[in-house]
């Protein structure tokens, strides 16, 4: 059976085959075989490799919230068909935009490409100056420049569009 | 014994460093005057200040770096101390001097030591004339990008470009080659200029897999200097510590005694008085190179307090006040080890991205020999202008091995909701083999990261795992074996770190 | 050196000291079974264990007391060993067999040595053979209330019933004259059995402003007997304690000896082993009297933890581990002083009653060498069937005085709302002369409470003041000086505990 | 100008004259000079016999919630004829029942007394065992028992009325 699993935004596909406690999933082109046990309400005992995971699994709006190691990830599972239904074609559809926005508020200190640069991954894009650290971001992938939204000096809000790559 | 009376301090600084030295004071019957910029008004120094005076808009170039709001402040409180904490001022010989200008007891060192040794290149030239060994660089600020090439291509690459006037690691950069030495100036000569309010660099020849380690040093006004000891501050990440701890696993007595004596003889030199640190860079065959002097409480004193029982900023406020420190280098006594891990509003896992924002969930750690130093509370929400040092949480045990398993269970029970911070990495590094081995230098944290990091990615897989078996089973496919009769009536708690993997 | 591995221990307790022993496991890799009765679903041992069931409706003769559930529960769970905490079945031999029997390891001395030490009547035997100095009293419970009454004329009034199987104060009353001696039997009686499942009491002189001085012990398996100290318990009230504190400000190095030297010679009479406590009484004229044995952690025993740098629970488990101790009576080294504090759900000004309820509001004191021990969490509900002790606040310091200072910043930094706490007369306590002088007995609270209490009362007068001025005011009345120009921006915390007052 | 502070269920007559900081008020039978000063909104720092307190008074549903020291205190205050008219004659015109409520809950462990017995103040009404401990409860004054509402093994919530003494 096949799931798409949604996290940070980021669509996965999730083939499952098993049962009775014995699964072997298809997730990011890895096999792997688990060894599953609801052993209270929610929490779920998972033997991958001989390694013991104790995961919280809540419902929340629809959502699944894990709870697992010392992190809590929000993931949106869905059965493939119905994703790819209420997507019409699910990710793979668009058009490869890059658009960098910004993951935390902060002053913009140095932008260093102009609208219609061409950029390689890795190429500093700008900078951002928040709680006295200089953070570079770089592009993700190569292209070209299509919009700088952005200049020096200007004070920027989580979530901001900042630059556009085509 | 006190030649001058102080009975009101004002702290010239926020967060935790704030809160710590408000404190000291209670403790001793001072009374604590708080600063605060617009953005700081809700701080936890505010709240527990026992005066509160704002001083200006957000940025603290307008705010906790303007000498003359603190003074007049200082004044109008009737404050006749002033205490700077770390970072923002502590190191600005002229704040110093304002404050002995306006009546006010500066709670550090003199200003003619602050110039001898916080300007990094004058404090190397000292150590050269001492014989003090130390790291080839230039022994003046680098004035002009032309001037920093040629002198580069001198001391060869890769190499450190430092702040003249800094600490802490901010405005501290590695160059690895030519093309990248203008870039790496610019950022730190705007780091340096943000944090410190002096932009001056220089520029040191990179040590390979050297070890960073700093002696504590305490002077009195009567003569007297001691060292306290070494602390280790290797485990680092940007050139920023981030686990400090009291002894270092390499330094044994006799190292202890030759760093120790070496600090004292620097700050006899310079003639220092107050709280000081002494670092220096000890290379895999154990030479040690002098670094730079901190004049200043650095941010790891904890650990140093932990392991000696002295408590560092009480020594502050008394040698300002003229009090004779009252004992010798004979009477210093180590006991155990003590750990301080610092916990930052960071992504580590995300590029060690600044996270502010709302904390709305915080249980800190505590229990035997755990303590926390905290500018953090529930409710708070961390500021975009200022570092991302939320608390510090410190241990001691009676060896190592203790403090490390001590460290452990605290980083377990230490929950911050809302932000991102540096718990899930400070439980890893402090549950590697290497760190436990005591096998590491400054290079380790940036050498363990992408393991670390996909250390991370395969949780984020088996949280994937989980969620598709829960949707899996409730699409029907109900053949998860049933919990066994005996752990029926158990109750486990899910969100467990570290610890239970099998 | 393990001969006997522990890997999973049942903690048949709850609250602090539960929480404590989970912390030393996790700490040593040890997995935790925590038990809990309806009551406390939701108490903080229940939410830290490892694992957690449930055993029962809310009175401990139903959960906590209940041998064959505690055992049950231990071996289903797959714990391969016990820890009893202290109070509940920490003393009871008959819960150490049934451990022994069911192949547990018992966190605490062989079951001999507990009906040896435990049964205080049977202590005092043992001490009088020894020749050891003590109080004059019964060396067997006392059967019936008429025999009660022979014994209690012989002895003379004023007179103290003591639990036999009791500690921590409960089952403990003192009997001025004969007309009162009825009353206060079935008084002791019922809390005895309530509180320890066994009602015995026995009969004991009263001895005037005598103070309680108790030595720590540890005995490992290998014939290793030594002592830790001694802690000063005199600020008590309905006998029970409520400050403690290590060293004993009249109690110097001489003295330490003689009664550690008596301390350890009991117990190796006693062929006692795992960590227990010596208790004394020592007159105004510094004589020590023998009184009782714990045959357990107590209470208060982070302040011996906090001066000597032992983990007694740590050192517990591996004296059970059947591993030696390791080091000797000349490795104990003694730094700087510890005093604890215990926060209680009581009301102090309110005649002690408890204060069960919700805590709606807390925020604890940390910082500097202050130790929180603590079972209490923002939004936990106190239930009513347990004692009520809720945290206890540690600090150290580099001699007493640093150590009051310290306790008084941290008793004003906890803030509990909800419900009401000891904090408030604590904070008086601790700032009192005589106790700063450390000139007090067993009576020093009783003596001052109602000095205290006209104090709060005094407070109220001025909450009144306060309220109906700011009606005056608010009708009309507007003649209240406008706030200074210089203090108009500033903030101040008018929540200040204690130190403003001028 | 008189008014009447309520404060823990008791009624107390409070008198106050003076102006400009300087007031003097009688309470309880006593007579305080005071020095007071509004330092910021709802705060009063107040001056008696030379010794400070800082009250943070605030307004909470039409009580005055006074912080001192540390502690909390909820008190009403009226204009004293205001007060007489709402209460009709005020808590002088009742009768002097005496009643003993439980102020804790727990469970009876010992009634001492039973209806018609003569009770003088400080002789046992009874005990209640809450958190580990017998708590003694005694008669205020003297009087006559008229009703005992709970027997030995009873549990009682906080505020239930367990005495009635006329």
């Amino acid at each position: 059976m096949k799931f798409v699993a949604t996290i940070d935004g980021q669509a996965e596909t999730v083939e499952v085959t098993g049962d009775h406690g014995r699964y072997r999933l298809t997730l990011g082109g890895e096999v792997w075989e688990v060894d599953a046990r609801l052993t209270a309400q929610g929490i779920y005992s998972l033997l991958i490799d001989g390694v013991s995971y104790v995961a919280d699994v809540t419902d929340r709006e629809g959502a699944c919230v894990v709870d697992v190691g010392d992190e809590t990830y929000v993931i949106q599972v869905e059965e493939a068909t119905r994703y790819i239904i209420r997507t019409k074609g699910g990710a793979a559809g668009g058009h490869a935009h890059q658009v960098l926005a910004a993951p935390l508020p902060g002053k913009i200190t140095h932008v260093a490409v102009t609208v219609g640069d061409a950029v390689k991954a890795g190429d500093t894009l700008l900078v951002i100056e928040a709680m006295k650290m200089e953070n570079e971001f770089r592009a993700g992938t190569a292209g070209t420049v299509a919009e700088v939204r952005v200049q020096p000096g200007q004070a920027v809000n989580a979530g901001d569009v900042l630059v556009v790559i085509d | 014994m006190t030649m001058r009376a102080i009975t009101k301090v004002l702290v010239a600084n926020r967060g935790e460093i704030a809160v710590r030295v408000i404190r000291a004071c209670r403790e001793q019957g001072i009374a604590s005057v708080a600063v605060f910029s617009e953005a700081d008004r809700e701080a936890l120094h505010v709240l527990m200040a026992d005066e509160a005076y704002p001083i200006g808009p957000p940025p603290a170039t307008e705010s906790y770096l303007v000498i003359d709001k603190l003074v007049a402040v200082a004044k109008a409180a009737g404050a006749d101390a002033v205490h700077p904490g770390y970072g923002f001022l502590a190191e600005n010989a002229a704040f110093a001097e304002a404050c002995a200008a306006a009546g006010l007891v500066f709670v550090g060192p003199p200003p003619a030591a602050i110039r001898a040794m916080g300007d990094k290149t004058a404090a190397r030239r000292i150590a050269r004339e001492l014989g003090v060994p130390m790291v080839p660089g230039t022994l003046e600020p680098v004035a002009s990008d032309a001037e920093a090439r040629a002198i580069a291509r001198e001391i060869g690459f890769p190499l450190m470009i430092k702040a003249a006037m800094g600490g802490g690691g901010k405005g501290m950069r590695l160059v690895r080659q030519e093309s990248e030495l203008e870039a790496a100036l610019r950022m730190a000569r705007n780091e340096a200029g943000a944090a410190f309010g002096d932009s001056a660099v220089y520029l040191e020849r990179y040590v390979a897999e050297p070890r960073h380690i700093e002696v504590q040093i305490l002077a009195d006004r009567h003569g007297t200097v001691l060292h306290l000891g070494e602390r280790e501050c290797s485990i680092q990440r940007r050139h920023q510590k981030l686990i400090e701890e009291s002894p270092s696993p390499v330094v044994d007595a006799a190292m202890r005694a030759r760093m120790g004596e070496a600090a004292c003889r620097i700050a006899r030199a310079a003639g220092y008085v107050n709280a000081g640190t002494v670092e220096f860079l000890v290379d895999p065959e154990k030479n040690f190179y002098f670094l730079e002097v901190n004049t200043r409480l650095q941010v790891e004193h904890p650990v140093t307090e932990m392991v000696t029982g002295i408590d560092l900023v009480r020594e502050q406020l008394r040698i300002a006040a003229e009090e004779p420190l009252g004992y010798s280098q004979a009477d210093i006594a180590w006991r155990g080890a003590a750990i301080e891990c610092r916990i930052n509003a960071e992504d580590p896992f995300g590029g060690w991205l600044p996270s502010p924002g709302t904390i709305t969930g915080l249980r800190a750690a505590t229990g035997p020999w755990v303590r926390e130093d905290s500018g953090a509370y529930e409710g708070y929400t961390v500021p975009r202008f200022y570092d991302t040092l939320l608390a510090k949480l410190i241990v001691w045990g009676a060896d190592r091995g203790a403090a490390i398993d001590r460290m452990t269970r605290a980083l377990a029970e230490y929950r911050i909701v809302g932000i991102r911070t540096t718990i899930p990495v400070l439980a890893q590094i402090v549950a590697h083999e290497d760190f436990r081995a005591g096998r590491f230098s400054t290079q380790f944290l940036d050498r363990i990261m992408p393991a670390l990091t996909s250390e991370r990615g395969r949780l984020r897989s088996v949280a994937v795992i989980a969620a598709v078996l829960a949707e899996y089973e409730r699409l029907g496919h109900r053949t998860l074996p049933e919990p066994p009769p005996a752990t029926q009536d158990a109750w486990r708690l899910g969100h467990r770190r570290g610890w239970r993997r099998a």
